[in-house]
């Protein structure tokens, strides 16, 4: 059975509205139990849409306003399995963070709930909506909520500069995605996806094509966190409440991406195809990003800083995979997406237990005391190896089917990139591992000026089954994607599906359904690249016992100064200072459409 | 001359988000950067409403219209709308945030909010 | 970095994105010859199928409602959010804010303010009543309405007195209105999907055109739009007051 | 070719965005940007859109000011 699609949208908004109007009278059991019952709710709803998008994408006219003479009046959902399963995976990283809530948030009775039912209301519609406009509504409908989630605690400096500089950069960043959807309704007078892809079609490619691209690009990257649109990231992640940061790390950068693919597809590529510019721009870009971001993560303590940058370092992988535009890059990517939100949600909450048990996050004052909580300490470190690509995690099937599509793209020097951006995320996760959990190593750090205060209530000297259980169930599922049977196989053609613009064009505007894609074959990663990833893992733990036990010299360079230290240049670029980031944001944006005026031209 | 002035809705757009941008880059107080953002979202107001303008047309009401008239568009008034509301949204939201940092920080300058360090 | 290197990065960037900006322009048709069949078959099929005659509203709650629930929640979360952000801290109690400015006179003491401000106020609200309820017929509608009546409660404010208006508009009432007009919308389209239709589609009657009750659900919706616009920015006026009156017994600089 | 008044409107609004931008004074630019609000209202309906113009002016010469005015205060309330 296939539930109608406004459902999982309208029924967390619908909690949402009860939620605030019940919070005369708070009761935070109540408000949780509603909210964890809800988000379970919305993920069957979406799995069901799942499976149900799997014989053909489901149309959905609100209003029933359904085309008339060819054109789209209305707004539609067309759901299609990558958009479908994104969502699920949402729901799901929703309903863990609600558990683990359990014991958060005091202090403002049904709000947080509340807002984390928007929050979900709005990511899934942004996975399952097949009109630009509604693209941006979205985003800006999860901006909101998310600035709020991330200033949460506003007794604290830390998540408020975090907060300001979210919003300020996303805010722009929406400007620019609003600005490119108004010079394509300009050229097209359309709004829906489909709609505007067939319409740019019928005119040559110039200046207006190119720029609009540009914008939606960046605007949505922004969200992903590609160089130099990424500054905002770390001060965000890194001070966020732990169960928020599971979505913003697990879902919400991975959404920027879809949203950028999403466009391009179904607008963009019936007139520019797989454009070599954009390919070439956006790999370039994805590299760089990876091994920034995997270099700033090892160099970091505050361990929820460490996992921020971790992130930005495989937003970087997903965009290469994605970028290659086919659609083996692309099921790649959409494996590696799923694996990663389990792991690093897993990763999220164990610091937030070390941050429930003993008030900090800081690894200069947790070495060793992790030992209390044996558990946890194994599930960080299996998480640590499933980054670093221990097979047979998810995390390491998406690496590789990601360098395999890149090979086949004659792009196989991808390959030292990812497995160096792995190793070194991977490396970090471990030494801390070791570090904090059984007290290794040779590290001399100095504690960090700040200290968070501690985000829950509650006795300390145990942990709580409501914060281990997700912890567990999020690693497990980041372990099922990659041994799943199948699995590979069917994102493939989920893929296939997603890159089809006529296929797509013709569903969503004659209501005609594609002809089945038959599954595909090579969904096996190859020999080598497996052998790759188990070397990678183990590349990861060398590196991770190196850190700890080599000689001071050879260690992590400290954050001391000197100007030819790229340390330096790091903690330049990473000033905090959110009139820095717009800068940078400007200038990203006029380089990345510099590039691309001279490659489509 | 003409055709400069043909474009010179678009032109304003234009100039309101490069202004507004610069406005946001040299501010020293969190609500000076707030209102800079207003400016640079002002700008897509204009571009959506130069975009749907239809010379010579009147405005989508039908009271009392012939009904062949040519009228502007009404859809990019309707995203407008929406505009307008995720302005003071947003607004809100920042400005809630600039009220509890200039309590932290004791300044509202974002240069000299305390850059944090891991 | 320091402003100088700021500056230079952002005007670096800024005359390229200036020029690709009139670059992407150049492409659009020429100022006021835009001609779209999607603005013109919508315009033409607003009085038959909806008996409506602001196109804008068709557009707004109809035919692109989802937009309008999108939106309606961007300004709850905004609400919800700023409520969470300006929350009461462990530290702050409240106080007095007339003390803090012992020279001047707090408004509303005088009693020609108070009756002129009071009807102004009340003319102000009746207005904005006025506009929600017409939102289908001319320019105007729940959003539009609501911020005149926002503006009306914030005139009554300044006539009588934060005390005043605490007593008529509570903030847990203004919550409660802000929730209820905003899960209201959703409800229509709920209700809709429940009788068999698709989300939002209209089920009511379409009255006769010209009329308060034309377009069906249109004036429900305008009215749940209304509700909750009105209490949302009451609502955040009333927050950002109350901060005012909040002191810090530790203040942190 | 747009006419006069669009022209004239356009560039009041291009000269009072250039306004506000460099009011520094946060109080002082509450006032620039009510001025803004009111001209780009009138911008719009000149543009034939009377919808837009009667919730720029609602937003941009009520609600924004207010807020902002409102915020300031507590901040210069802070610096006593």
């Amino acid at each position: 059975m296939v539930p109608p699609p406004p459902l999982p949208v309208a029924i967390p908004l619908l909690v949402a509205a009860a939620l605030v109007a019940g919070n005369v009278r708070p009761h935070r059991r109540l408000a949780d139990g509603t909210a964890i019952a809800c988000a379970l709710v919305v993920t069957a709803l979406c799995g069901l849409l799942l499976v149900g998008s799997l014989r053909g994408p489901i149309v959905y006219w609100f209003g029933g306003w359904s085309p008339r003479q060819g054109i789209a009046l209305g707004v539609d959902f067309a759901v299609d399995p990558l958009g479908a399963g994104l969502a699920t995976l949402t729901s799901l990283l929703v309903s863990s963070a609600m558990v683990f809530s359990w014991r958060y948030f005091e202090e403002i009775g049904q709000l947080y709930a509340a807002l984390m039912m928007a929050f979900l209301a709005a990511m899934v519609a942004f996975c399952l909506t097949g009109d630009l406009f509604d693209l941006f509504v979205f985003f800006e409908l999860m901006g909101v909520a998310g600035f709020a989630l991330a200033g949460y605690e506003v007794e604290e400096p830390g998540p408020l500069q975090g907060a300001i500089n979210f919003a300020v950069t996303s805010t722009v960043a929406g400007f620019m995605v609003l600005t490119g959807i108004g010079l394509l309704y300009g050229r097209t007078g359309a709004l829906n996806l489909a709609q505007i892809g067939r319409s740019l079609s019928l005119h040559p490619v110039d200046g207006l094509v190119v720029v609009a691209l540009l914008l939606v690009t960046c605007g949505f990257l922004v969200k992903a966190a590609a160089v130099p649109f990424h500054l905002w990231l770390a001060d965000a992640h890194a001070v966020a409440p732990t169960p928020v940061c599971i979505l913003f790390s697990g879902v919400m950068v991975e959404l920027g991406l879809y949203a950028v693919w999403r466009v391009y597809w179904t607008v963009f590529a019936p007139s520019l195809g797989q454009a070599r510019a954009v390919t070439g721009l956006l790999v370039g870009v994805g590299c760089l990003t990876a091994l920034l971001g995997a270099v700033e993560c090892f160099r970091q303590q505050h361990l929820k800083r460490l996992l921020a940058f971790s992130t930005v370092s495989h937003a970087g992988m997903f965009l290469v995979g994605t970028a290659l535009l086919t659609s083996s890059g692309l099921a790649g990517a959409a494996v590696y997406v799923a694996g990663h939100g389990g792991v690093k949600a897993s990763l999220f909450l164990c610091v937030g237990i070390l941050m429930h048990r003993f008030r900090t996050v800081d690894a200069a004052r947790l070495k060793g005391r992790g030992a209390a909580i044996p558990v946890v300490g194994g599930i960080f470190a299996l998480g640590g190896l499933a980054l670093g690509g221990l097979p047979p995690f998810g995390t390491s099937l998406g690496k590789e089917l990601i360098e395999d599509a890149a090979s086949r793209s004659h792009l196989s020097w991808v390959a030292v990139v990812l497995t160096a951006a792995s190793v070194l995320t991977g490396g970090a996760v471990l030494r801390e591992a070791g570090h904090v959990f059984l007290g290794l190593g040779r590290l001399e750090r100095r504690p960090l000026h700040e200290i968070q205060e501690p985000e829950t209530a509650g006795p300390r000297w145990r942990t709580p089954l409501v914060m281990v259980v997700p912890a567990v169930v999020l690693l497990a599922a980041g372990l099922v994607v990659g041994v799943l049977p199948g699995f590979p196989a069917g994102v493939e053609a989920a893929a296939r599906r997603f890159v089809d613009s006529g296929a797509y064009a013709a569903a969503v505007l004659q209501g005609r359904s594609p002809p089945r894609v038959v599954p595909a074959v090579a969904a096996v990663p190859e020999a080598g690249t497996v052998v790759l990833s188990g070397a990678s893992a183990a590349g990861a733990l060398l590196l991770a016992l190196l850190s700890l036990y080599a000689p001071p010299r050879l260690r992590r360079p400290g954050p001391g100064r000197g100007r030819l230290r790229p340390a330096a240049w790091f903690g330049w670029a990473q000033s905090g200072d959110v009139t820095d980031y717009v800068a940078w944001l400007v200038l990203g944006t006029a380089v990345y459409g510099l590039v691309l005026a001279l490659g489509l031209r | 001359m003409s055709p400069l002035v043909a474009w010179l809705p678009f032109g304003v757009a234009v100039w309101l988000f490069v202004v507004g941008l610069y406005g946001i880059v040299t501010s020293r107080h969190l609500v000076h950067l707030i209102v800079c953002l207003s400016v640079v979202q002002s700008s897509t107001y204009v571009l959506l409403l130069a975009v749907g303008y239809r010379s010579g047309a009147l405005p989508p009401i039908l009271i009392d219209v012939p009904a062949r008239t040519p009228t502007v568009d009404p859809i990019v008034q309707a995203l407008c709308l929406t505009d307008v509301v995720v302005e003071v949204t947003v607004m809100a939201v920042l400005l809630a945030l600039a009220v509890q940092a200039h309590k932290r920080f004791g300044t509202a300058d974002p240069t000299r909010l305390r850059p944090q360090r891991g | 970095m320091t402003p100088r290197q700021r500056l230079l990065v952002f005007l670096a960037g800024a005359a390229g994105l200036a020029a690709l900006l009139a670059w992407g322009v150049a492409g659009l048709p020429g100022f006021g010859d835009h001609r779209s069949a999607y603005g013109q078959l919508v315009t033409r099929s607003s009085v038959p199928l909806r008996n409506a005659t602001d196109v804008v509203t068709v557009v707004n709650l109809d035919v692109r409602g989802l937009d309008t629930i999108g939106e309606e929640f961007i300004l709850f979360c905004s609400v919800t959010a700023a409520a969470v952000l300006l929350r009461r801290q462990a530290r702050e109690r409240v106080g007095a804010a007339r003390d803090e400015f012992p020279g001047r006179r707090a408004p509303g003491r005088d009693d020609a303010v108070l009756v002129l401000g009071t009807a102004m106020g009340a003319l102000v609200v009746c207005f904005g009543l006025y506009v929600v309820g017409h939102g289908q017929l001319t320019p105007g509608g729940g959003f539009q309405g609501g911020g005149i009546l926002a503006a009306g409660v914030a005139l009554l404010y300044l006539a009588s007195g934060v005390r005043t208006l605490e007593r008529m508009a509570p903030e847990w009432l203004l919550e409660v209105g802000e929730a209820v007009g905003a899960g209201a919308f959703v409800l229509i389209g709920l209700a809709s999907l429940a009788a068999g239709a698709a989300f939002l589609q209209d089920l009511l009657p379409l009255g006769s055109s010209g009329t308060i009750t034309a377009g069906g659900t249109l004036g429900l919706i305008n009215a749940a739009i209304g509700l909750e616009v009105a209490a949302g920015i009451s609502l955040v006026v009333s927050l950002f007051l109350v901060q005012l009156a909040r002191i810090e017994e530790a203040d942190r600089p | 070719m747009p006419p006069a008044i669009q022209v004239a409107e356009l560039l009041v609004v291009a000269l009072a965005g250039l306004a506000v931008v460099l009011t520094r004074d946060p109080v002082r630019q509450t006032l620039v940007v009510g001025f803004f609000g009111l001209q780009l209202a009138v911008l719009f309906l000149t543009f034939q859109a009377p919808d837009v113009a009667l919730s720029a002016l609602a937003v941009g010469s009520v609600a924004l000011p207010l807020m902002l005015l409102l915020a300031l205060a507590r901040m210069r309330r802070q610096g006593r």
